[in-house]
């Protein structure tokens, strides 16, 4: 079994992971954009500058992935406070990872579209 | 709620659950508070990714029937100030979680929670009167600088001007 | 029985040697924790620097004469040579005794000992040895707690233990122990005062019971009053105050004690303390209390507010939040308070009940008569501790040894049973019996004492039995009912109270806590003898059994 | 005389007004419950004189003594030591014993049981799960040779000693339990005070059970829990902190996991005490049990 201390280490470095590129992530849409916010979400703006750029995709699939972790490992922690016994632990547990890959595996699905030319 | 009391007392648990416990709020000390927004921001933001996981998703079968408008349509009805506000409190929750965050990372690395001492009466925490709450304070003060600028961004340049 | 410093001590002995061979029962009427050992203060006394100038024999000689010579002096001599292991043991064990800086224990002056003596961890002693003898207690699998559980009968049958008679409180469900050793450690009886630094549970269940099933109580008459039980709420204030230097002052402001024992001055043993204050105070130079409650000064300035701040954190709490003084300022106010027990039911030097094979008795609750008519401070825990590890081991190595005890008659338990339901129909609140006696006994059995206050006493405590016969129970739940344990201890209590002030009026000497304006000389010729008191239904018989003197011939005390 | 009264004036005589009239009565709203009759718990105002250091424990034994023997509290010291009388008293965690009335400034003193324990009855509350918890991170000293010898301690500076000392003051009284958001709906949560009484065994000098109690308190249910919400501390009538110590603890297993599991304790001391062991007394002991007294 994996330690309880190792997951919550994990999850106070995804967390800080999560700061910086989520620093980066809002400075993307905001004051790095020509425009502004309102320009942001624009799809070329979003595809041609974002997406397409390796740099970018591989930054956003770095926070998917830190933010999969991180959000599903703390519902896990909510939830076994919410209740107990050995049935809904294991049930919490299961659900939780695989709702994290799931969320993770849907979200590359998003980034990662533009770098395997249709093939998903 | 059907978890067992660990000694099966047969007397009523008398467990104060989510609003009783976690949402406590008569005589709350300040870290209840932070640790109580940590939970709800946490929470809200958490749901957040998920719902923006499915609103990205667009951008793929934009992508690949290459009719931008899928897209474009999407973020079209999204702006607005409605919407706006929405993503203004996703900011600032997610600003004031992180932050708080790293208050927690540090008091889990034993930073800023006093150094043991003979207590003495009256008895007041050296946990709870050390650099760890200047530091919930500066965190805050820091979320709303920054829910601030958020608003900057989400209504006066796109709403106001 | 019981889950003091006694029990828990002899619990955890009998754990500890009887690993898988033994099941063990702790049984208190409180949750352990809760007993009221905690409450000890000041420290417990061993000898451990004997290279710096302490000694077994200046210990020993310490404690009887500290006890006016009627203590037995074979056992305080093997009292002595077993504490200081004792001390170890509970170091090695976790307690967190203050340090000298080199690591070893540091140790502090206390009344009575012409040694520095008293070992400490700041000014809850009794705590942390409850403390960590319960903690270590949970190392151990074959122990079983029953924690408000309430004994009201010692099973005895043919001079051999049999079990307890037990009900538990918080279910009312009768319940039978038996078992092939018993020890009892239920603690004293002092909450038979009003003004007394006891906590509110110590109503001396287990001496009653023992004087119930007809074994002799020993020398019940010896009641301590502490100097120092803080007006007005009767709260101790340790002696380990005046152990780092405080003093008593009176309305002069003089240090009066230097006039009552030039060379200890205010370290004199309690009895004397207590009387040169009660003596200060009725000669009008106490300061006028609330409640009759009159008092003297405890001045803690030549401490320094750092020592105190260091040694004595507790005391500045209970100044400040039940006099609403902070003693690094201001002196408290104090007055002697109900203390210690000096008699229990009557057991040899080894803990044993005579007469009764597998029952022993501890702590305050037993009397090996250590500490005769007066106790020295911090001999009391430490006492506690020697003889539960005392009884604990003989215990297991005597139920290791037994075969099985035969059943309990049934008709023995029916009858307890009958005698708790009945219990209870009347009339008189137990409550105000429990009022009616603290008023008796603090104004006649207090630190003064004469013929004719002990005879009022005597008849007006006869009087609170009959009423206590028609005692009444309001509360008829069956869960907690807190309200018949309270009136079970009143039982108890006026019981107690009868032996304690029929020994005193019979005492016609003063000795030690024992202290009669009537006779004021000790009287070695016609008195040097431990009184026995059985129980008779009209009221206690009393017999006498001589003092063990081995070494130190009784001589006058001066401090 | 005149010498004297001069001498006087060093002292401050202590203020005791207001012990012996009441100062002015106020309502006890007190929470009543048996588990036999009523389903829910419910308050019954009860009207208490009040004189200047009345606690709230003297306010509820006047209203048993005087008004209803049938309320069931429990409580034994009556200065703040045993840790029986743990109430929730006007919203807030406190001992009843220690709380006094006028204090809290208000003509309605509301007594309700503590939080997240089986309640048992009117203001008595099962701590069993509380102290099985205590048991289970076992708070007593580990190691090997304990009892290799019983005349000589182990050693222990006074700064040693500083690092755990407030920790020892727990009276296992159950209001940080009470008071702490998680213990609110996590039944298996370990809670503040055994991680407390964890981190103050594994911290002190003489202990090499580091590992042992790791793997009890880092489990889902154990020290991860906690998120320093400071409840407890703040509750703690004897300044205990525990939230101090469980942050302390979390670093340890973050920071100081194997450091601490290979920690060697403090030796003992080179010197030997006298004194008797009980093997000696018992040895010596003369076998037959004694038989009753014969009376002079
Ligand atoms: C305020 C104060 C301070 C003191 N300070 C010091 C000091 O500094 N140094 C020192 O040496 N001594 C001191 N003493 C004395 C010392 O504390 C006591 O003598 C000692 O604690 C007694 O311990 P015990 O184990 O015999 O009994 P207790 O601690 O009184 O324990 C009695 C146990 O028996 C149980 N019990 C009682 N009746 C029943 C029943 N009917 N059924 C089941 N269980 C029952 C109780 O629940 C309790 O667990 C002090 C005493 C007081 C009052
Ligand atoms: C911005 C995106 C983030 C999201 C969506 C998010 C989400 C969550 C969620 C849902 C929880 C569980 C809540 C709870 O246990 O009460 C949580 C816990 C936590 N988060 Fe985040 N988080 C984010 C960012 C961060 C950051 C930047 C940090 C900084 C290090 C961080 C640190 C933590 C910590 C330490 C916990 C555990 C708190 C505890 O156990 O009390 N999080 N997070
Ligand atoms: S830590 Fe404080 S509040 Fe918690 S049980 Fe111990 S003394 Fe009570
Ligand atoms: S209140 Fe509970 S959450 Fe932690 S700091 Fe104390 S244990
Ligand atoms: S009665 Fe002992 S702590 Fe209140």
């Amino acid at each position: 079994m994996v330690r309880e201390s190792t997951l919550m280490w994990i999850q106070y470095i995804t967390g800080l992971g999560i700061l910086v590129l989520g620093a980066l992530h809002f400075a993307s849409l905001t004051f790095l954009v020509q425009g502004g916010y309102p320009n942001a979400l624009s799809y070329a703006n979003v595809v041609y500058d974002r997406y397409e750029d390796p740099l970018w995709a591989a930054a956003l699939e770095a926070f998917l992935a830190l933010l999969s972790y991180h959000v599903f490992n703390g519902f896990r922690v909510l939830l076994l406070e919410l209740n107990q016994g050995s049935g809904w632990t294991k049930a919490v547990n299961v659900t939780m990872a695989l709702a994290a890959i799931a969320a993770f595996l849907y979200g590359t699905r998003t980034i990662l579209v533009f770098h395997l030319g249709g093939a998903i | 709620m059907s978890a067992p009391a660990s000694s099966g007392s047969k007397f009523p648990r008398n467990m104060r659950g989510v609003l009783g416990g976690w949402a406590r709020v008569s005589h709350a000390n300040f870290e209840r508070w932070l640790y109580l927004m940590h939970r709800l921001t946490g929470l809200v933001v958490g749901l957040y990714l998920i719902a923006h996981l499915a609103e990205t998703s667009d951008i793929v079968p934009a992508y690949l029937s290459g009719d931008e408008n899928i897209w474009n349509n999407l973020m079209q009805s999204l702006y607005t100030p409605e919407a706006h506000a929405g993503l203004l409190i996703i900011a600032a929750f997610a600003v004031y979680h992180g932050l708080n965050g790293v208050r927690l990372f540090l008091a889990a690395s034993g930073v800023g929670v006093g150094r043991p001492i003979r207590p003495e009466w009256p008895y007041a925490p050296v946990s709870l009167r050390s650099f760890q709450r200047s530091l919930g304070w500066l965190f805050i003060a820091v979320t709303l600088i920054l829910t601030a600028y958020a608003f900057y961004e989400l209504f006066v340049v796109t709403h106001f001007v | 029985m019981g889950s003091g410093i006694a029990g828990l001590r002899a619990a955890l002995e009998v754990a500890r040697v009887g690993k898988g061979k033994l099941r063990l029962a702790v049984v208190s009427k409180v949750q352990v924790m809760r007993s009221h050992s905690v409450a000890a203060e000041g420290g417990s006394a061993a000898v451990l620097y004997p290279e710096k100038g302490d000694s077994f024999d200046l210990h020993a000689y310490d404690t009887v004469k500290g006890g006016d010579f009627l203590g037995d002096q074979d056992a305080v001599e093997m009292f002595v040579r077993l504490a200081p292991y004792e001390i170890m043991m509970l170091e090695r064990w976790g307690l967190p005794w203050n340090r000298l800086e080199d690591g070893r224990v540091a140790q502090r002056p206390f009344g009575g000992h012409s040694y520095p003596r008293a070992t400490f961890a700041r000014d809850r002693t009794g705590f942390y040895e409850m403390q960590t003898l319960y903690d270590n207690l949970l190392r151990y699998e074959n122990v079983d707690l029953f924690e408000e559980h309430f004994m009201t009968k010692i099973l005895i049958d043919d001079g051999t233990f049999r079990g307890f008679y037990v009900l538990d409180m918080k279910t009312q469900d009768h319940k039978l122990f038996r078992g092939k050793a018993g020890i009892v450690a239920t603690g004293g009886v002092g909450r038979l005062y009003g003004f007394s630094t006891y906590s509110l549970t110590v109503t001396g269940d287990g001496i009653a019971a023992a004087y119930m099933a007809g074994l002799p109580i020993k020398d019940l008459e010896f009641i301590q009053f502490h100097p120092t039980g803080l007006v007005p709420t009767g709260i101790l204030v340790t002696e380990g105050v005046r152990g780092e230097g405080g003093v008593l002052r009176n309305r002069l402001g003089e240090r009066f004690m230097e006039r009552y024992a030039p060379k200890f001055k205010d370290l004199a043993s309690r009895d004397v303390v207590s009387r040169a204050i009660i003596r200060e105070i009725m000669e009008g130079r106490g300061f006028k209390g609330p409640n009759g409650l009159d008092y003297v000064l405890l001045d803690f300035s030549p401490i320094g507010r750092e020592r105190i701040t260091e040694r004595l954190p507790m005391m500045i709490e209970l100044g400040k939040e039940f006099a609403g003084i902070d003693p690094r300022d201001e002196p408290l106010p104090v007055r002697p308070a109900a203390h210690y027990t000096h008699g229990g039911i009557h057991v040899d030097k080894y803990g044993r009940v005579p007469g009764v094979k597998g029952l022993w008795a501890a702590g305050e609750a037993a009397c090996v008569s250590i500490h005769g008519a007066n106790r020295l401070g911090a001999n009391a825990t430490m006492e506690c501790a020697v003889y539960g590890m005392l009884t604990g081991a003989q215990a297991a190595e005597y139920a290791m040894s037994v075969d099985d005890p035969p059943g309990v008659p049934q008709a023995v338990l029916e009858e307890e049973a009958t005698r708790i339901s009945r219990l209870g129909e009347g009339t008189e609140s137990p409550y105000q019996i429990r009022q009616d006696l603290w008023k008796i006994m603090d104004a006649y059995v207090y630190v003064f004492r004469d013929e004719q206050g002990l005879s009022t006493a005597v008849k007006q405590i006869k009087e609170l039995k009959e009423r206590a016969k028609k005692i009444r129970v309001t509360d008829r739940a069956k869960y907690y009912n807190e309200d018949l344990f309270r009136a079970l201890e009143t039982v108890n209590m006026v019981t107690l109270a009868e032996i304690v002030a029929t020994g005193a009026l019979a005492r016609k000497e003063s000795r030690g806590g024992h202290y009669r304006t009537d006779y004021p000389k000790r009287d070695d010729v016609n008195w040097m003898k431990h009184t026995l008191a059985y129980y008779t239904p009209d009221g206690p018989m009393l017999t006498y059994i001589p003092v063990t003197v081995t070494r130190w011939q009784p001589e006058e005390r001066k401090y | 005389m005149a010498a004297s009264e001069q001498k006087q004036l060093e002292f401050k005589v202590p203020n005791l007004e207001g012990v012996e009239k009441p100062i002015k009565n106020v309502i006890f709203r007190v929470s009543r419950f048996d588990p036999d009759r009523d389903r829910e718990p419910y308050y019954r105002d009860y009207e208490v004189p009040v004189y200047r250091f009345t606690t709230v424990l003297d306010g509820l034994l006047y209203i048993k003594y005087n008004l209803d023997p049938t309320l069931a509290v429990r409580y034994s010291c009556r200065m703040g030591v045993c840790g029986s009388c743990a109430m929730i008293v006007n919203g807030r965690e406190r001992l009843a014993c220690k709380t006094n009335v006028l204090s809290l400034n208000s003509n309605i003193v509301t007594v309700r049981p503590i939080n997240n324990l089986p309640l048992i009855r009117d203001l008595v509350t099962d701590l069993r799960p509380f102290f099985e918890k205590h048991k289970k991170v076992m708070p007593y000293i580990i190691r090997d040779d304990i009892e290799a010898h019983q005349d000589r301690e182990f050693l222990q500076s006074p700064a040693e000693l500083n690092e755990y000392m407030m920790l020892t003051d727990c009276i296992k009284c159950g209001l940080c339990y009470s008071a702490c958001p998680t213990t609110a709906t996590d039944a298996l949560f370990l809670g503040p005070q055994a991680l407390a009484q964890a981190y103050r065994y594994t911290i002190d000098s003489r202990d090499a059970g580091a590992a042992l109690r790791f793997d009890v308190v880092d489990d889902p249910h154990g020290v991860w829990r906690c998120h320093f919400a400071g409840a407890c501390s703040a509750a703690c009538p004897k300044g205990v902190d525990p939230a101090f110590a469980i942050q302390q603890l979390k670093k340890l297993l973050l920071y100081k996991r194997n450091a601490m599991k290979s920690r060697k304790p403090a030796p003992e001391s080179e010197k030997v005490r006298e004194g008797t062991s009980v093997e000696e007394v018992l040895k010596s002991m003369p076998k037959e049990w004694p038989s009753p007294p014969a009376p002079k």
